[in-house]
């Protein structure tokens, strides 16, 4: 045909295109960073003011239930916890129930906070990580009667009896709440068998509390939960750990990766402006 | 022993559940003395022989997938789904045998695979076609998420189906495989009960099953009238939740809280 | 006599777990030798745990097949199939090696960091070009659905970005008040209708009705 | 105070690991920015075969922790779930496929028992809760965002008869015909906007994730610190 419009040309344009713009957008802004100001959003305002109130010595959960392949979304978030949970004098379990590449998870996270938190953490004793356990909600039920059933010894190979963090431990009664960092559904495991489970704790334990610092995906399916009060806190993504890098003074990946997230954002916009501007000038045409 | 029942929330919880047992199980026997139950046709269901006959006509294979499932048919959220899925794969792999359209089906989930395979072997023994059912070629398993989705890539772009039919609980290889679907302009079926992924389906394939949608297009293939039954049963509690919803609505908005209380107990 | 425990009895068995599943979770301890790591549903979780876990060697027969059915038909996948075939073996010795001596050696850890997880990665990170080309095509406003669609998405874009409050301070605000009260009745609304599908799905599945999955016409 | 601390490493199979990873990385890239091609199968057939071998020997290693390790120790009832293991197996054998129903049987019971008892609370109970939990006494009719989620009148009003009509949407018996029919187009729009405000999050996520690639790239070549 050669009465083609640039917007008929526009609509059949090679998506190809399309993916290498978005890639190179992606790409460049973290080699001239910008900086932009952020707000921060009351579910990240209220995750933070939850980390805030951790006692000194009191005990809480970090759940990697991310793997590796989420770290540009899950990672900054984590690590902004650690440290906060740190500088609040609190303890900390780790366990993944999500990837078995969780050992490389935590490994860096160690080493981004090496001269922060690790020099002063001792590990046994302040903190403890148990690796990765399969089998989903079923196991997160096991865990929240006897984690010695699930767990019988650390990644160390410390049997968990041995471990003096561990000593009054061994349900989900004894843990302030669960950090849980998630790519799916296990938050809302934690949520029916914690929260909500069958109460079969042992003397007068509360059941504990659940946040989400997820993927920026799960947000949507999870603010009905953050509303409904079944989680206290809410971190999005990159985005939400920006805020809350912003928050906990720590500055982040997160930090550094929202220009590329400012330039992909303004370049989907404006495709999708062009996709309309396109499709209402060839409907004008037809008529 | 300590009390048995608790007056709380997960009672009110208990009560809602065996309330809707009731109500099934009374629309079903209801169905079953001759009530005649219509269910709201679903474009989805409707478009399985089409994407089928698209299938036959150009010659060119089906491609089916139920999805991640979180690995394995033990998940609360998944395996429901994973099996329904399979329900219409039952469906599907008949019209395909019946027009002799090959179907080539991509699982992540090992502990299915007994199901699949019978559900597909029962199929094409409906249809008198045995000899024709070829586990390695209808089947294509791949033992994780992403595994599973470069290989169903590679595969759609090699074999360019006519049509994808992905139903059951999916997570992010939907888009993609939705996507490269598209760029071969296969016809596409979507459908999970997976919130975080029906935006995806619905932007990329012609027709889509939504949330409970995936579960009930089971029931309305098998067209049998206790099935049926209980979809009505299931309109019923919509129905109890609605009036909740609106009573509690028009107390809120008289500053009552009585209904609140009565839930929370 | 046969089609009994061909067919009843397993509908019986999926039936009577389900059951023990239930009362476990409303009934909890109250009920001696149910509940807690000893009790049946306990065990009956770890017992289901572990066929699952065992059930990986099903699909790994199917795919090995799949693959030998390649190399043996000489098509012109052959090649990578037996890329695949030397690749599987190799690193199957390598972590049989692992789990027998404890011992874990180099090419499998570095194979796991370097290969598994990047690949992992890669892949995980490949639907952003096709949520971009996806975005683009859903986002016309075709009609009244799309636009809506339309208006929630990009307003939502640009409060998650940065320069979204920088071009305009409306757009976190709207943005967010999308996030936070616009799309909850719609997602709500999912979440309980998909509750009461799996709740009606679930009685059909425990009372016998439902076994499209079992391949058997209902 | 900065996070990013990572040195960029010396050690030269740490280097080549992540070069290999790099090319695999534009392998399978090669996809969607050319077209499928050999270098592209040739990483799929790679990652497949990777991912099944780990797959079975970190299966085979929770089996020993979960399965061997007690029955040894003494806890024989565990015999049962390995013998229900293999009969999985059955499927191979055709005159005895039957056999492998059983193991599923108790796969599909645990996860419908579980989904069936332990969904109403959050899902169905716990959101009439909140959705017909009206503002404190005193808020706003209309404070569009005031920090609180749901906290005027405007938005508590917006939520209740959104729901309602979008849940009218899904009733299944009933044709969307006479007075149903502007609820449910109401309802449909509910749900267009949830789906539109779902994908601009997902849109955060997948572009967050395709980020990191890009950054990584840069790592490798040592554009920006590793």
């Amino acid at each position: 045909m050669s009465g083609q419009t640039i917007w008929d040309k526009l609509a059949r344009m090679d998506r190809r295109v399309f993916y290498w713009i978005l890639f190179i957008c992606l790409t460049v802004p973290y080699m001239t960073p910008l900086g932009l100001p952020i707000t921060v959003t009351p579910s990240t305002r209220s995750y933070y003011d939850g980390l805030k109130t951790i006692q000194p010595g009191e005990v809480v959960l970090l759940s990697i239930n991310s793997g590796v392949s989420a770290w540009g979304d899950c990672l900054p978030a984590m690590v902004a916890s650690v440290y906060q949970v740190h500088e609040q004098g609190g303890k900390l379990i780790v366990w993944s129930i999500g990837y078995n590449d969780c050992d490389i998870t935590w490994a860096r996270i160690k080493t981004l906070l090496a001269t922060n938190v690790f020099t002063d953490w001792v590990e046994g004793e302040d903190y403890v990580y148990f690796g990765y356990c399969p089998g989903q909600e079923t196991n997160v039920a096991l865990l929240r009667d006897n984690i010695r059933g699930v767990y019988t010894k650390d990644v160390r190979g410390v049997a968990t009896d041995d471990i003096p963090l561990m000593e009054d431990i061994n349900d989900a009664s004894k843990i302030k709440f669960v950090m849980s960092s998630d790519t799916g559904d296990a938050q809302i495991y934690y949520i029916r068998q914690w929260k909500n489970g069958p109460v079969n704790y042992v003397g007068s334990g509360q059941p504990p509390l659940v946040a989400e610092m997820g993927i920026a995906m799960n947000k949507s399916g999870d603010m009905v939960y953050y509303l409904s009060g079944d989680e206290f806190g809410l971190v999005a993504g990159s985005r939400g750990a920006a805020e809350l890098e912003a928050l906990v003074g720590l500055k982040g990946n997160a930090t550094i990766t929202m220009d590329s997230i400012s330039v992909s954002h303004v370049l989907l916009v404006l495709a999708i402006i062009l996709a309309n501007v396109g499709m209402f000038a060839t409907r004008g045409q037809k008529k | 022993m300590g009390v048995w029942i608790v007056l709380d929330t997960k009672f009110v919880a208990l009560l809602l559940l065996i309330a809707s047992f009731a109500l099934f199980y009374a629309y079903m026997k209801l169905a079953q003395g001759g009530m005649k139950i219509k269910v709201r046709t679903f474009p989805a269901v409707a478009a399985i022989p089409e994407a089928i006959g698209r299938a036959a006509e150009m010659g060119k294979p089906v491609y089916y997938s139920t999805g991640l499932g979180q690995l394995t048919l033990n998940n609360q959220l998944n395996g429901p789904q994973t099996l329904a899925g399979i329900s219409i794969l039952g469906y599907t792999t008949r019209l395909c045998a019946k027009s002799g359209v090959k179907i080539t089906y991509f699982t992540p989930i090992a502990d299915s695979l007994p199901l699949v395979e019978e559900t597909m072997r029962n199929a094409y023994l409906a249809e008198g076609k045995p000899e024709e059912f070829d586990p390695t070629t209808a089947i294509n398993f791949q033992n994780e998420q992403s595994p599973y989705l470069t290989a169903s890539l590679g595969w759609i772009q090699r074999e360019k189906p006519a049509s994808s039919i992905l139903l059951g609980g999916f997570y992010y290889e939907s888009v993609c495989i939705a996507e490269a679907g598209n760029i071969i302009g296969a016809m596409q079926i979507g459908g999970t009960a997976n919130t975080h992924q029906l935006p995806f389906l619905v932007a990329t394939c012609d027709y889509t099953l939504i949330m409970e949608e995936l579960y009930a297009a089971s029931a309305e293939i098998s067209g049998n009238p206790d099935v049926l039954g209980s979809l009505k049963g299931e309109d019923l509690l919509k129905f109890l939740v609605l009036a909740l919803l609106g009573i509690g609505f028009l107390l809120a908005l008289i500053g009552n809280t009585s209904l609140i209380g009565l839930l929370r107990l | 006599m046969s089609q009994v425990y061909k067919r009843e009895l397993v509908f019986i068995v999926t039936g009577v777990v389900a059951l023990v599943m239930m009362l476990d979770y409303f009934f909890g301890k109250n009920i001696p030798g149910l509940s807690g790591s000893g009790g049946i549903a306990g065990q009956l979780q770890t017992w289901a745990l572990i066929i699952q876990l065992m059930a990986i060697g099903l699909g790994a027969i199917n795919l090995i097949q799949v693959h030998y059915r390649q190399i043996s038909r000489k098509t012109d996948m052959a090649i990578y199939s037996i890329i695949f075939m030397v690749f599987f073996a190799f690193l199957l010795l390598l972590g049989l090696y692992k789990l027998f001596t404890g011992v874990e050696l180099y090419p499998y850890t570095w194979v796991f960091a370097n290969v598994y997880t990047s690949l992992g990665t890669t892949l995980y990170a490949i639907t952003g070009f096709f949520v971009f080309s996806a975005a683009y095509r859903a986002f016309r406003a075709r009609n009244v659905d799309a636009a809506i669609l339309l208006i929630g998405g990009c307003f939502v874009l640009l409060a998650n970005a940065p320069i979204g409050e920088v071009l305009w301070s409306g757009f976190p605000l709207i943005g967010n008040w999308f996030n936070n009260v616009g799309q909850i009745p719609g997602m709500r609304a999912f979440t309980v209708v998909g509750a009461l599908g799996l709740l009606a799905y679930g009685f059909r599945a425990l009372i016998g009705k439902e076994k499209g999955f079992y391949s058997e016409a209902s | 105070m900065i996070a990013n601390v990572a040195a960029y490493p010396s050690d030269p199979l740490v280097i080549l690991g992540i070069w290999v990873a790099l090319f695999l990385m534009l392998a399978i890239y090669s996809y969607p920015l050319y077209k499928e091609n050999p270098v592209y199968r040739f990483a799929e057939h790679i990652f497949v075969a990777t991912a099944l071998a780990i797959g079975i020997i970190v299966n085979l290693t929770s089996l020993r922790n979960s399965a061997w390790t007690p029955l040894v120790g003494g806890n024989y009832l565990l015999i049962i779930p390995i013998i229900l293991g293999f009969c999985m197996y059955f499927l191979l054998i055709p005159k005895q496929r039957w056999v492998s129903r059983y193991p599923i049987a108790i796969l599909v019971g645990s996860s419908l028992g579980l989904g069936i008892a332990s969904n109403p609370l959050p899902s169905i109970i716990t959101q009439v809760i909140s959705t017909i939990t009206a503002p404190k006494a005193g808020t706003a009719v209309w404070a569009w965002f005031p920090g609180s989620p749901t906290g005027d009148w405007f938005s508590f009003v917006f939520v209740a008869v959104g729901l309602i009509c979008s849940m009218t949407y899904f009733l299944l018996t009933y044709e969307h015909t006479g007075p149903v029919k502007p609820v449910t187009i109401a309802g449909r729009y509910f749900i267009m906007l949830a789906l539109g405000a779902y994908f601009g999050n997902t849109v955060l996520f997948r572009f967050s994730m395709l980020a990191e690639r890009g950054q990584y790239i840069l790592r490798v070549l040592g554009l920006v610190p590793y």
